[in-house]
């Protein structure tokens, strides 16, 4: 047993140590030796968690390895401490495996940055605070990791700091974050004032124990905490944003792993959404809506990053979806097939840009089907797992939860139907311009290095195996990932598909047609036509609007960042230098000028005092008459 | 023993000082005596058992039966670590600092410190309330002689502004001895007095202003940031760090025990008051061009929640806001520190005149985002751990007044990751020539910053020194 | 009784010394003079029996008074050494007027009859009358003379009605039995009586400068020469305040009387402590700070019990000190500043006589009443008297007390600390003169200064008449203050 | 009797008012001895007979002839000195009218004071008045005479030209 | 004679004499403030004094006690030495150099 303890703190330590080791050396590293370091760290974190994951039986339930005794005075002990369990496993398997690729990926996307070893260390500290926020056996250690993981994130995106703008962006990311994160520690503030404990495992036995007010604030400020983190409507228009910063940082934090936090958290507490269908119908309603509104923006982006990032948080929309429904294994399967896919995509995207020298811009691309065939071929394949294309790792974890979606709502199902529908459009859209018909750019196109090309195909074979994780019984799998994760989630045991074989039969066979007609079409409209967007003032309101991402950024501008401006010019031109400083100093200026009265009373001539006198004794005999 | 080697050795060190104006190495002789200071503290603090010690107890005017007695608890100890840790460094900054006779600056350091060390050894309300005053006198010469522009009409408005709340307090404590059975100000005495309900709700406010304006709270804060902003470095950070706990000591030792009932009866309008001081000063922190009065401002809003901590009046909120207070002088420092080493470089402390210095000093930009991490209270920070403690104590009092007190954490990071902006990122605007980070700079920052990460995993030492006491307290309270 | 004597004949001593030109003698024969007159009031200290027909009566508060006043007209006539060191002629009339009022305060402390009272009061304003207009070159002193001889006399005139109505209803002029009558029944509902003790009050409280008749003060402190000035501050207020305070020692003073001595109390304090924050001129500074400590020493009349003569003894010594000790500072500023008594001259001081300035601070600071210094402790006591007596209306004016203790410091301490100023009006002259004089006057201050602080470390208890007052370490600080006199 | 009482009474109040309001200083002087007459002549209705001699001899005889040589001498009476602002001249009869009145007020409900039980008619007489001056009063007696020495040196003092001061030490003459 | 003038204690009230001396006092209190000339000031002060000597003239006649009278003849007294201070200090200068 001590083994197990000693690796599940070795799976954290490691990338910390590498983050700590690489930025106090980072003068000495050259880049290639410090992405090697990273790589190779998180990489032996990566096979410890294997062999976590090969020694773990699920009957044995989960274990908590007690690091330190953080937080313990009289009526509160809460310690630094970390869970094994199917739920933190599945999501350490995610993290280090696809994060192992990811480093390797960026050792040649960053090799001429002088920074490197700085991003290679930020690179590792992202991935320590990620671990810790899954591997975490109470709320708290959670959220050392959440609030980590926003700080990474802020100084991934805000690498190239020299440009304004990057830091605007990352600083929007960290803002909005926090006003996440003040949710999460409000809901867990809550859940100690009642349970006086914050450990999962005891959170999760007596949650009945909760009042009904308690139990609905609790989930919605959780779901509000979510929202921040996997940017869902109300706090979604940082992740856009964020593409300010490396690919990679985009693949791996903004695809596969900050982004699914969310989602992670929502499992791990799902006994608690359990007991409130209210907020679970909240988050279905919200996650559709996100995967709508994100999907129809993707549609007339021109950055090749953009797309991918509207796709992530409709992607994202989907898994929220599928916890409002209850199908938690559902949306956990989703998590880790989109992670596949998705940090393809993005890779393969970087790579894209690293042939071009830079550019970003689709209407700049096209035609590159035969310089960087590699990159193609991957891109190929992750735009069909992602459209959901029949066999592929998406067509299995998307059709589940549609089907959850036609046995919870119809309507909702209408939705996602109609959301994947959009998706499989876009995807081609931008596999169309950027890879056939002639190339519009100006750089001579040539093939990535090994080392990033290496990830793209280790991806590219996951996206299309990963279907098998969770084989439904149609296809004569028995659904491994459900059954694994029950042991950590007891919410899961309750999720069934009770439709019959040929219902689902349809609904697939609906899908794929829907698919393919879209793809037909997609390819009428790009490859034959190579129709380009022009500029968004001649658009038709509708088309100009979603161009302009429905104008969400100016709205948030205007509600909260002018007001907020504004406001704190006032408190201080009004608050503090007209109305504070003059009541401070009030009081000497009233002594000061009563003081002035009182001298002029002080006049030079002796009639006016003996009079002054008299006045005085007549008034002091009036008192004394008076008060006889 | 303890008492009057703590007393001493900053007070002769400083006479000496005084008498002797050696301009060369008057830094290393202050810097000698506060080591050893802290020296003596850390010894107390290694033998200390947890109940309160007594260290002198003598007859100070036996007509009266008062008493001159010096001791500590839990809470005192933990201040007296404060001010012995935080002594050296303020003192240390003296080497960066061209200030004229630079003999007289470090003794009225010293002198402060003598007298912070009394109030917070005092165990006797009119011992507390001398020594309280006696505080001011150097600091007023300090600002007075040192200070920026405007520097004598700020410091005599803050002097008398913080005399005009000294002697509402002496009045109050006046008013209490002499209820007492005999007219002696022991701690213990005036605890066990149970004024009547009628009383107690106007003496709370009679003890409470002179705190709430060395604190500052909301409505008496004004003089806080044009003093902040004038007074010289060590001025600022002796103000900001040690001289503001006075305040939250204050309300702990005199204020808790007397007006139990009356603190009862406030409580919400003090917890309001603060939390629209941290709100307030979040916010206007914002917009603020000059970064020491931006530190000023911050301090303001971490200071309106400490005191809320306080005001929630059961364990979580008061070990919170011990702990947060702890942290805050540690935070004040070394952001006073960055200012000033800022200030070096580029000649004002202007943000204006900075912008996109990372590309010169990488190196201090990386302290100066370890410092942010203190600032912003991201976990495994000092800072986190107290104001976790402090929403859970405001959660029991009230439930939207811990909403508002939550919300500061984005007010915290907008102004700081702003500031952060304006200072370190963006290109670099004005191709000053300046060096990187000295060693000094990371002589001085870095053992805070690792006095930071280390309590923020590790708090048990602060903690459990704190904890016994509070609960002594509470249990004292109705 | 026999100090009385002793001091009249020692003013006509100094008359015929006057006539030749051994001017440099008049000071220390009067200061010999004045201290055998200590003595013999010091020999017989305990011996408590009514000299003189019952109209005197030396008791432990009068013997403790007297030898109050003896020592701070020592004290004024050391500085007057100094101070009349240019002038030519009628020195010794100068001299002579000051032992002359003397008496009239040595009439004060001890008095067992009304019209000794008055007599003493006479006694103790004419010689300042003609004092006050000593100056004769600047016109101001004259007017400023002129105007305190008006007001003097319109008071002593209300003192007069007041004592006739008295004793149109006790019939008698001896003091006990006027304080028994007003406390008998009969007393209290008649009339006749109200009014009497009014108008005496009235007439008293003229001489101590409560607020309605305070109006001479700022005027007459800046018109006369400042050793009269100083005299006037200290040896008259205290004797002014002795007298007050023995008349009504032991009456119960009905109600009516008693709100009429709240109000005066709160707005002695209110407009002292109020009209000087605005004062730039040093001599009416000083004379709106000694109208806030009228206000000061007046609580504790409304809180009268046996303890409390104590306490004002203790206050007026401390505050006496005090104000001495700046009278002098400020005449070696006057001097080298040419004249100007803008509290300007005082800047600068601390670069060219740094124990001057130190001494002038402490000073200051126990005027001002902050810790450590005898003025805090006595402050300290009168409050503790107020809170005793449970008096409501105090809040209003602790606060103002509290801005006319900064307002010395305002004015007085950055002004003589300020480093940098060194240059202005003080300049080159100052230093070379501060030098001379710092030998023979300075420690003179400092002693003072000394004293004050000595005394405020170690604060006395306030049980007991003055004369255990007496015996407590102030006295030492004062006779220390003697001896670097002594050159 | 009362009709003697009314008649000096009635004098006294006029000559009063005339001191106060008349426009030239000889004619307040004379109004003035005019009244200390009428004063005298109260003291011999109360039978106080030593007190009226002094009363002429020292009031009318010392102090008017005093003013009236100041008068002449300073030749203060030729112009109708100006008189003060009509406000504050309003202002003092006021202040003088709400005198009166307070005090009127005051006493309106009668003096209750116990007369003394045996009349003794000798009271005012020079030998009782003479044995209770020397015999009860002496001190006051005797102090009076530093009063009378401090008064006369004073006025000496003042009245006294000035005389130059020789320069000692080449600090331009100031008067003392 | 002396029979008649002896009677006019017991014929003449006391409030007769207070009132008068209350009217002569304020008179003298009106005339100091009036008048801006010195002289007819320092007469207006000698008046009030007068009305005090009256009151305590009439005082002692009623209590029959001779020590009224002997302060009546020290108020005289001091009265005296004022009057000469009075007029030796130069205060109105303009008047005496006029």
């Amino acid at each position: 047993m001590v083994m197990t303890d000693l690796l599940a703190v070795l799976v954290p330590a490691l990338p910390l140590a590498g983050a700590v080791l690489l930025s106090a050396l980072r003068r000495k590293f050259s880049a290639t030796v410090a992405g090697s370091i990273a790589t190779a760290l998180i990489a032996i974190s990566f096979v410890a968690t294997v062999i976590l994951f090969s020694g773990f039986d699920t009957a044995a339930g989960g274990r908590t390895v007690r690091v330190l005794d953080w937080l313990s005075i009289t009526g509160m002990d809460i310690p630094l401490a970390l869970r094994i369990d199917a739920l933190s496993l599945t999501m350490m398997l995610i993290v280090t495996g696809v994060g192992a690729l990811i480093h390797l990926y960026s050792i040649g996307y960053m090799h001429d940055d002088e920074r490197a070893p700085t991003f290679f260390a930020q690179l590792n500290l992202f991935s320590f605070a990620m671990l810790m926020l899954v591997m975490g056996s109470n709320f708290l250690v959670t959220f050392i990791g959440w609030e980590g993981v926003g700080l990474c994130s802020y100084l991934l995106i805000g690498f190239w700091y020299t440009k304004p703008d990057y830091n605007y962006a990352a600083r929007k990311a960290f803002v909005m974050n926090r006003i996440g994160d003040v949710g999460m520690v409000l809901a867990m503030a809550l859940l100690f004032h009642f349970l006086g404990t914050l450990e999962y495992t005891a959170v999760m036995e007596n949650a009945h124990s909760i009042p009904a007010w308690g139990l609905l604030a609790i989930t919605l400020l959780l779901f509000f905490g979510a929202t921040g983190k996997s940017a869902q409507i109300p706090l979604f228009t940082w992740l856009p944003d964020a593409m300010a910063g490396p690919t990679p940082v985009s693949a791996l934090i903004h695809a596969a792993t900050m982004v699914t936090a969310g989602v992670f958290l929502v499992v791990r507490s799902s006994v608690l959404f359990d007991l409130v269908p209210y907020t679970r119908d909240v988050i279905l309603w919200t996650g559709t809506a996100t995967a709508l509104l994100a999907a129809t923006i993707g549609l007339f982006q021109n950055d090749i990053k953009k797309v991918l990032a509207y796709s992530t948080v409709s992607q994202l929309g989907y898994m929220f979806a599928a916890l409002g429904m209850g199908a938690y294994s559902a949306a956990m399967f989703h998590v880790t097939t989109h992670a596949f896919f998705k940090a393809l995509l993005f890779l393969a995207a970087g790579s894209v840009i690293h042939a071009l020298g830079g550019e970003q811009d689709i209407r700049k691309m096209g035609g590159l089907k035969g310089s960087i065939k590699i990159t193609f071929v991957t891109f190929f394949i992750g735009t069909i797992a992602i459209s959901g294309l029949p066999l592929m790792s998406g067509f299995f974890s998307k059709d589940l939860i549609l089907a959850h979606a036609f046995q919870h709502s119809p309507v909702a199902f209408g939705l996602l139907v109609f959301g994947a529908v959009l998706t499989t459009f876009y995807m081609f859209r931008l596999l169309f311009l950027v890879f056939y018909g002639t190339y519009r750019g100006k750089a001579h196109a040539h093939e990535s290095p090994l080392t990033m090309t290496v990830p793209l195909m280790v991806l590219a074979v996951l996206s299309v195996v990963g279907g098998a994780l969770n084989l439904p019984h149609l296809f004569g799998g028995h659904e491994p990932m459900k059954h694994f994760l029950e042991s950590a989630a007891a919410a899961i045991r309750s999720e069934e598909i009770e439709l019959s074989a040929s219902t689902e039969w349809i609904l697939m066979g609906i899908t794929a047609v829907l698919v393919f007609t879209t793809i037909a079409f997609a390819y009428g409209r790009f490859v034959k036509r190579t129709t380009l967007e022009g500029d968004e003032a001649d658009m038709p309101l509708l088309k100009r609007l979603i161009a302009q991402r429905w104008r969400v950024d100016e709205l948030y501008a205007a509600l909260f960042e002018k007001p907020y401006g504004w406001l704190s010019e006032h408190f201080h031109s009004i608050g503090e230098l007209r109305i504070m400083v003059p009541l401070q100093n009030g009081v000497g200026e009233a002594a000061l000028r009563v003081g002035n009265v009182v001298r002029k009373l002080q006049t030079g001539n002796a009639s006016f005092h003996l009079l002054a006198m008299v006045a005085g004794i007549i008034i002091f005999l009036v008192i004394t008459l008076l008060s006889n | 023993m303890i008492a009057a080697l703590l007393l001493l050795i900053p007070f002769l060190a400083a006479t000496l000082l005084v008498v002797l104006r050696p301009t060369k190495h008057a830094r290393s002789v202050a810097l000698i005596s506060s080591l050893a200071t802290l020296a003596v503290v850390l010894m107390a603090w290694a033998t200390y058992a947890g109940s309160p010690v007594v260290l002198a107890d003598r007859d100070w005017v036996p007509a009266w039966g008062l008493r001159f007695v010096m001791g500590y608890d839990g809470v005192g100890l933990l201040m007296l670590i404060l001010t012995a840790v935080v002594f050296p460094f303020i003192i240390g900054t003296g080497y960066g600092e061209k200030l004229q006779h630079p003999s007289l600056v470090n003794a009225l350091l010293l002198y402060t410190q003598t007298f912070l060390l009394g109030v917070f050894m005092a165990q006797n309300a009119l011992l507390f309330y001398i020594f309280y005053e006696l505080t001011l006198i150097p600091v007023f010469f300090l600002l007075l002689y040192w200070g920026g522009e405007r520097r004598r009409a700020i410091t005599i408005r803050f002097f008398i502004y913080t005399l005009l709340g000294g002697l509402s307090l002496l009045f109050g404590i006046i008013y209490c001895m002499a209820q007492g059975p005999t007219m002696n100000g022991d701690f213990s005495a005036l605890a066990a007095l149970n004024l009547p309900i009628g009383v107690q709700h106007w003496l709370f406010w009679v003890l409470f202003l002179a705190f709430a304006i060395k604190l500052p709270i909301f409505p008496f804060h004004s003089w806080q940031p044009d003093t902040y902003t004038m007074a010289p470095m060590q001025g600022t950070m002796v103000l900001a760090a040690v001289m503001l706990k006075m305040g939250l000591y204050g309300v702990i030792k005199l204020v808790f025990p007397i007006v139990p009932d009356g603190v009862a009866f406030w409580r919400e309008t003090v917890i309001a008051l603060s939390l629209i001081g941290a709100v307030y000063g979040g916010i206007i922190a914002f917009r603020q061009w000059d970064l020491k009065r931006l530190i000023a401002y911050s301090s303001l809003s971490h200071v309106g929640l400490i005191c809320a901590g306080l005001f929630a009046w059961n364990s979580y909120g008061i070990t919170g806001s011990l702990y947060q207070a702890f942290a805050h002088s540690i935070l004040v420092l070394c952001t006073l520190y960055l200012c000033s080493a800022l200030k070096e470089r580029v000649g004002s402390s202007e943000m204006g005149a900075m912008g996109g210095l990372k590309v010169r000093t990488p190196r201090l930009a990386a302290l100066f985002l370890l410092v942010l991490l203190n600032a912003v209270a991201l976990p495994l920070t000092q800072s986190f751990i107290g104001e976790w403690l402090m929403f859970l104590g405001l959660w029991q009092v009230h439930s939207w007044l811990a909403v508002v007190a939550v919300s500061t954490i984005v007010w915290g990071t907008i102004y700081m990751l702003y500031a952060y902006q304006r200072v370190m990122l963006g290109p670099d605007k004005w191709q000053l020539e300046m060096p990187d980070a000295s060693n000094r700079d990371h002589l001085f920052l870095v053992p805070l910053i690792a006095i930071t990460l280390i309590l923020g995993v590790y708090p048990a030492p602060i903690l459990d020194l704190v904890d016994p006491s509070v609960q002594l307290l509470l249990s004292s309270l109705p | 009784m026999s100090a009385l004597i002793l001091i009249s004949v020692l003013g006509v001593v100094l008359l015929y010394l006057g006539f030749g030109d051994n001017r440099k003698w008049l000071a220390p024969v009067g200061i010999l003079g004045l201290l055998a007159a200590l003595t013999m009031l010091l020999c017989n200290w305990n011996v408590e029996s009514p000299l003189f027909a019952g109209m005197l009566k030396f008791d432990g508060y009068a013997m403790a008074f007297d030898m109050s006043l003896i020592l701070l007209t020592v004290l004024l006539f050391l500085f007057g050494i100094d101070y009349y060191a240019r002038m030519r002629e009628n020195v010794a009339e100068q001299y002579a007027l000051m032992l002359f009022s003397l008496v009239g305060g040595l009439m004060l402390t001890s008095f067992t009859n009304l019209l000794v009272l008055f007599l003493g009061i006479e006694i103790l304003s004419i010689p300042l009358f003609i004092l006050a207009g000593g100056k004769r070159d600047s016109f101001r002193s004259g007017e400023a003379a002129f105007k305190y001889f008006l007001q003097g006399s319109f008071a002593s005139g209300f003192l007069l009605l007041g004592i006739a109505l008295i004793y149109g209803s006790t019939a008698s002029f001896d003091l006990a039995t006027v304080q028994a009558a007003v406390g008998t029944s009969a007393g209290q509902g008649n009339m006749l009586m109200l009014l009497g003790l009014f108008f005496t009050i009235v007439g008293v409280s003229f001489k101590v400068a409560a607020v309605p008749f305070h109006f001479w003060n700022p005027d007459v402190y800046e018109g006369a020469p400042t050793l009269v000035t100083a005299f006037m501050s200290t040896v008259v207020k205290t004797a002014a305040f002795a007298g007050f305070y023995r008349l009504i020692e032991y009456m119960h003073l009905p109600g009516a009387v008693q709100t009429m001595l709240v109000v005066v109390t709160v707005c002695t304090l209110f407009l002292g402590n109020i009209v000087a924050l605005r004062q730039t001129q040093f001599k009416r500074l000083m004379a709106y700070s000694s109208i806030a400590h009228t206000g000061f020493l007046l609580i504790i009349f409304l809180g009268i019990s046996e303890r409390t003569s104590g306490v004002l003894y203790y206050y007026l010594t401390t505050y006496s000190i005090a104000t001495v000790g700046l009278f002098v500072v400020l005449t070696l500023a006057k001097r080298a500043a040419k004249g100007d008594e803008n509290i300007r001259i005082f800047r600068g001081l601390f670069r060219s006589a740094p124990w001057l300035a130190i001494a002038t601070m402490l000073l200051l600071l126990s005027l001002a009443g902050i810790p450590l210094t005898a003025g805090f402790v006595a402050k300290y006591r009168v409050f503790a008297l107020g809170i005793e007596a449970k008096l409501r209306g105090r809040h209003g004016f602790r606060g103002s007390d509290g801005a006319g203790g900064h307002l010395l410091l305002r004015h007085g301490d950055p002004g003589s600390l300020h480093p940098q100023r060194a240059r202005t009006a003080i300049g080159g002259g100052a230093r070379e003169l501060a030098r001379a004089l710092i030998l023979r006057r300075g420690c003179g201050v400092a002693g003072a200064a000394a004293g004050v602080v000595e005394v405020g470390s170690t604060p006395s208890p306030s049980a007991g008449s003055p004369t255990d007052e007496v015996d407590q370490p102030c006295f030492s600080a004062s006779l220390l203050f003697l001896y670097p006199y002594a050159k | 009797m009362l009709a003697f009482f009314y008649l000096f009474a009635a004098i006294s109040v006029i000559s009063a008012l005339i001191v106060v309001s008349a426009r030239s200083p000889i004619n307040s002087v004379i109004a003035l001895v005019v009244c200390f007459l009428s004063i005298a002549g109260h003291y011999i209705l109360l039978n106080a007979q030593f007190l009226a001699m002094v009363h002429i001899i020292v009031y009318t005889g010392a102090i008017m002839v005093l003013f009236l040589f100041v008068i002449m001498l300073l030749n203060l009476n030729k112009a109708t000195e100006p008189m003060k602002t009509l406000g504050t001249r309003v202002a003092a009869v006021l202040a003088g009218g709400l005198f009166f009145l307070t005090l009127m007020a005051a006493i309106r409900h009668g003096i209750n004071i116990t007369p003394a039980n045996e009349f003794d008619p000798g009271v005012g007489l020079v030998r009782s008045v003479g044995l209770s001056l020397f015999k009860e009063f002496l001190l006051p007696f005797e102090v009076s005479s530093v009063l009378f020495l401090s008064a006369m040196v004073g006025v000496v003092m003042l009245a006294k030209k000035e005389k130059v001061v020789v320069p000692k030490d080449g600090v331009e003459p100031s008067k003392a | 004679m002396n029979e008649g003038i002896i009677t006019a204690i017991r014929v003449v009230p006391l409030e007769h004499y207070v009132i008068l001396s209350f009217l002569l006092f304020s008179i003298g209190i009106a005339g100091v403030v009036f008048r801006r000339n010195t002289i007819i000031i320092l007469m207006c002060l000698e008046l009030m004094f007068n009305s005090v000597n009256l009151l305590l003239t009439a005082f002692s006649a009623y209590h029959s006690d001779p020590r009224a009278q002997v302060f009546v003849f020290f108020i005289m007294l001091v009265a005296a030495a004022e009057v000469t201070v009075g007029l030796a200090i130069p205060g109105d200068d303009e008047a005496q150099r006029g």
